[in-house]
């Protein structure tokens, strides 16, 4: 693996966790509405997957896409924008937090209704095959949107046109409450590729630098023709589903239920619904960056100085975006019926 | 008579079905285990057990439709779809099964299936989390549509529905599920699809149902401040309409406002005002005015957001305009 | 000049488009080496070949959003949806994703699609199989709806859907299919959204869209017998409607019946009317009546399905009772 | 296999084929309207699996379910009024040809809607599996649907909650035109069970006392609780998708593609586009209802007397039912307004 590459997998792993760290502040202050859907815990999928991708390949995600957005390049600036509801967000101030789009950098959007981005996805790999050009597009979805019927439709046609889709499953074991136990015969996802003969294959989701070898793999046949792929990603959310998920009460509902769940189980749901400490984390080996940066200093990759200064670098970002946001104006009506049909205004309709 | 929010009266409602019938289920996204997202299945799952008050996988279409063959076998299932933004996945086990089959089987099969979905505009959750599905419900035919907007008629009409031997949908609003109310148990419940007189007035009579027709109430204050005394009829009920108790009003007021969420353009409002003005021409001394959403998906920006929603003043100014004959202006691009 | 069947028409503009623009594209189930289940894709399939006529799984709610992920990334696919009655499972894809995806990208991405559907009631196809879906997406901001009711307004309204950048559904008519009428494949087009008036008369007008408008014409000419001078108005554009067209109409006849075969509650005829009460209130000498489909699923039996949707002679018996100031009973259940 | 079984099977797939023989006359002549989706060719299936149910098993079916309403027990009388839209029909007269139900002989109806058995036939099951009775849950489907999103949610949900249903898969390799290899990436449809980890077997659904066999193995399974089981039967449908269905300018859009077409394939598609000719069968060994006469007289299960005697029995019992068709009454509207709620008439509503 080139040189500069573990320290740019650190980098964007730390500005996916600060940013975020940081958004949830915005969002108790009030400058963030509507549903917040953080990213923390799973940031070597999006980074790893990302940084196999190339300029040209199309990305489509869901409401739990700002890390998506980011590491695709679309700027800070615009991603904070946008969930403080500006006009120079990435999408204008209309989308927000769940509806993140960038037609620049290919980013397709968030789509906040679950299993929406499979036909979207195979949407644009049927253009890309159309034109043969050796793009791929890159399909987010979680474990819970399995079960959606487009899954299963969309995978039969990506399968049976050899449509140029990577499937990337970010398995975080939870359907909001709801443990893959529970909302799945088969826990394992990439099992399920198999009945549309779709190769698949499960990875570490909390080292991001198998996910990038295991991404990179996979997309080389997308775009040598070979059909759609699927990869299962294992990985970890820390904090509640949403900003807006209240853990307070669920307790109380887990405790009376408690005897029928096994303890591994349980302790699972516990670190899921709740903020886990950072032992908690360690013991399970889960703190992605963390251990991250504990490999790499370790490796010698870089040293406690080039940590330092990694920091602060992202910090000024971080602060430069959201002063950014708070600076800029709010849409107006006359955006907003603009936004509805781009092109109404120069056509006569009747 | 105690003093509930709306979600712990339908709770209420559902606990007290639960416990006088047992074929009565609940299944949904999280109403077991974690206690429903908004709370309203809170603490069934450990009275009833997890057969009984069903967590489902995120399949709309196929937890829907199963609640229709387990109605046509016996049971009272009532389905939570947790917004009614996620049921135009469920609209053909709706639409195509649970309205048609008593039809289409001649009468042999009943449909006792309660269908809950909470919806309308929250806060800020933009384009996908924040519609109205009432027009499109309406036109079905073999569907009963009850839109409650207080605490009391949330446990009235939820445990009516239960009972009910149709296929009921019960559309609540995400806004009203934490507002405070009155609620009886033991009270006697008017007919499910019975509208109420909020406040009479004979000044004009303002049509509303759910949320906004608690908004049409703190409007009638503030025309009242105007000197116009509003008379607010609050529907309850979607289909069937409680056309008389309109017609009533409107002949008495001579003129008629509807306020509602949904986007003007083929809203419900648009067959309230069309049924109104078939039953009540004569008496009308201006055609029915409608105050209505836009017609744009919602904007995420909290502003914008707030300005294609019809607010307690643009109800006021309205009303106040159409007595007094003035032009309402509207923005209209369609 | 030619004599062409509406399928022929649109198969004509089917042909014209893809060999103009090697961007359009037409998937939906048999499209291809079946030719189409109403032919209107017949011989395209030879033509362009498998990859532009694409044949595809009963899988509704994914193809219709392939065609949607597929708009956004450079195509103009065009979408059969068998009937429109599948179609209630492509919701989610027309209505939270064509319909929404520019808006909520700030404008970013425009949405060149477009959704063929035919529906409406045929021969004995029952329930399942002849329903309207008009209202339900007139309600949708960002949807556009044709409604051609002749083979040259198929021809030309299809082939201005797939030039549109914005989401187009083109709803047909499953009877009219077969029915022929001149089609200039050289005169320039009207305006998509253009009302015309089919028959120009001076004591009612009446508002339809397609096949009902060809009945109204019908009646129009039993009504000429009576000594009553209908204008009737085709609307061919259900979203936006061209009110102008209408209002201009009804200001002169002070009198407005609105002839569509959609269920009367909440159906697009509700629309009509409210909107144009608000427009012409006073010009109107009685409240406009709506002459539609009884509340009821379509019945299998014959008779009973020629019952329930209204036939020339309804809408003459209407028309002449409206202007003539009686009484119109209605078979009104809900 | 008990002694009267064989002629019991043979008798019923004589009634199937030759009551449909005569629907298709009937429905030429203008008395039965609508679609006519016919079986011939695949009676073996529904004889086979209905011979192996219980009277206590709730059915489920499609628009090709007349057959499967004959064999369930439903009387020929009401299934042919109902195609003649009378009264005194199955469904009154509302449902057709595509919508037959007989809640007495819980047959839970024919559905038009492609894929729209699967969650009625859980829904069922789930009321089975809450009464804890011995009783199974019989869904019908096709090639075609199984690409329908709802078989992917529902078989999660069988399997997850291990409720009693019998997927039963009628794969005539057709999807109306669209031959299985042109939808479905994966063509043998009990390896798609796989990916929610139901138990499925392919069976040869031309013959009738294998269908019955497996059938009745899986059934037993099914009612011991040990979840929901998947057969896909091989079949074959001779005519047409329906009597709509115009087989004329087809072939011309085939012969365009022919070169395209391997010769198996063509094969295959023209005898189920076009009426194919008694000899051709015979030569592929498809023709059910004949092989089975020929097999039971080499048997010695039954003569020829006999089986003149059954033909003429059974020519007797359609001629009746054809017969009563005709003389009953048409419903009336308030028929049909009491149709659409039974229970309304009852309640004060407003
Ligand atoms: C069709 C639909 N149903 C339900 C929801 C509500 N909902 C939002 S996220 C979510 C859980 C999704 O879980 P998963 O796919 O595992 O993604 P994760 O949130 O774990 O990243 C649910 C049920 C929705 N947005 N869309
Ligand atoms: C959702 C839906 N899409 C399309 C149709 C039109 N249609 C009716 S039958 C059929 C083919 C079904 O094939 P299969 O499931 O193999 O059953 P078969 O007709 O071969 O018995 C289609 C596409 C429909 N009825 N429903
Ligand atoms: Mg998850
Ligand atoms: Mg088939």
């Amino acid at each position: 693996m080139e040189r500069e590459l573990p320290i740019q997998f650190l980098r964007d792993m730390l500005r996916a966790r600060r940013l975020e760290e940081r958004l949830a502040q915005e969002y108790t202050q009030g400058n963030i509405g509507g549903f917040l859907h953080l990213y923390p815990g799973e940031e070597a999928v999006a980074v790893g997957v990302l940084h196999a991708a190339e300029p040209g390949d199309y990305i489509v995600s869901t409401y739990r896409e700002h890390i998506h957005a980011l590491i695709a390049g679309v700027s800070m600036r615009a991603i904070v924008a946008e969930l403080f509801g500006k006009r120079t967000g990435c999408s204008g101030g209309m989308g927000g937090s769940m509806h993140l789009f960038d037609a620049e950098h290919r980013f397709m959007g968030g789509y906040a209704i679950v299993g929406e981005t499979y036909p979207v996805a195979i949407g644009a790999a049927y253009a890309v095959m159309l034109r043969g050009l050796p793009e791929a597009v890159i399909c987010f979805f979680g474990d819970g949107a399995v079960n959606q019927g487009t899954f299963h439709e969309s995978l039969n046609m990506a399968a049976l046109w050899q449509l140029p889709v990577l499937f990337v499953c970010e398995n975080n074991h939870y359907q909001i409450g709801t443990e893959i136990h529970r909302h799945s015969a088969v826990t394992e996802v990439y099992k399920r590729a198999g009945g549309y003969g779709i190769p698949a294959e499960k990875v570490d989701g909390m080292d991001v630098e198998a996910t990038y070898r295991q991404t990179r793999a996979a997309l080389e046949q997308v775009r040598a023709g070979q059909g759609p792929r699927l990869l299962e990603f294992e990985t970890y959310r820390y904090r509640g589903h949403s900003m807006a998920d209240p853990g307070t009460y669920r307790s109380a509902a887990e405790v009376s239920m408690y005897t029928a769940q096994d303890p591994i189980a349980a302790e699972m749901r516990s670190l899921s619904l709740h903020y886990p400490d950072p032992e908690t984390l360690h013991a399970l080996g889960l703190e992605s960056c963390e251990t991250l940066c504990r490999r790499y200093l370790d490796h010698g990759h870089l040293d406690t100085q080039g940590l330092e200064a990694l920091e602060a670098e992202i910090q000024q970002e971080i602060e430069d975006a959201v002063q950014y946001a708070q600076a800029a104006a709010d849409p107006t009506l006359e955006d907003a019926w603009h936004a509805l049909q781009p092109n109404w205004p120069h056509q006569a309709l009747v | 008579m105690e003093n509930l929010t709306y979600w712990q009266a339908l709770n209420r409602a559902l606990d007290a079905e639960m416990a006088a019938d047992d074929t009565v289920i609940v299944l949904g996204e999280d109403v077991g285990l974690f206690g429903g997202t908004y709370r309203v299945t809170e603490g069934l799952y450990a009275r009833y057990g997890a057969q009984r008050v069903r967590d489902t996988p995120i399949s709309e279409g196929s937890f829907t439709g199963l609640g229709v063959g387990a109605a046509m076998a016996g049971l009272r299932p009532v389905v939570e779809i947790m917004t009614v933004n996620f049921a135009l996945l469920a609209l053909d086990a709706i639409i195509n099964m649970a309205a048609k089959i008593p039809f289409m089987s001649g009468g042999q099969y009943a449909m006792p299936l309660t269908i809950r979905m909470p919806g309308g505009t929250a806060h800020q959750l933009a384009a996908q989390h924040s519609q109205r599905l009432e027009h499109t419900l309406m036109n079905v035919a073999g569907l009963r549509i009850v839109v409650p907007a207080t605490p009391q008629d949330a446990y009235w009409q939820l445990r009516q529905a239960i009972r009910a031997d149709d296929c009921v949908i019960v559309l609540e609003h995400e806004l009203l599920n934490f507002e405070q109310g009155p609620v009886d148990e033991l009270a006697d419940a008017p007919p499910p699809h019975r509208a109420i007189v909020r406040r009479s007035g004979h000044d004009l009579t303002i049509v509303s149902y759910s949320r906004m027709a608690n908004q049409a109430l703190i409007a009638a204050e503030q025309l009242a401040g105007m000197g116009i005394d509003a008379e607010v009829i609050d529907l309850r009920s979607l289909s069937p309409i409680d056309w008389q108790t309109c017609v009533d009003s409107v002949n008495r007021t001579g003129f008629l406002l509807i306020a509602e969420e949904d986007c003007r353009f083929a809203g419900a409002g648009a067959e309230i005002a069309a049924s109104l003005t078939e039953r009540c021409f004569h008496a009308l001394q201006a055609p029915p005015l409608r105050v209505a959403a836009l017609d744009l998906p919602n904007p995420y920006n909290k502003t914008l957001e707030q300005q294609i929603i019809p607010q307690p003043e643009d109800i006021a100014v309205a009303a106040q305009a159409l007595v007094r004959g003035q032009r309402i202006p509207q923005e209209d691009r369609a």
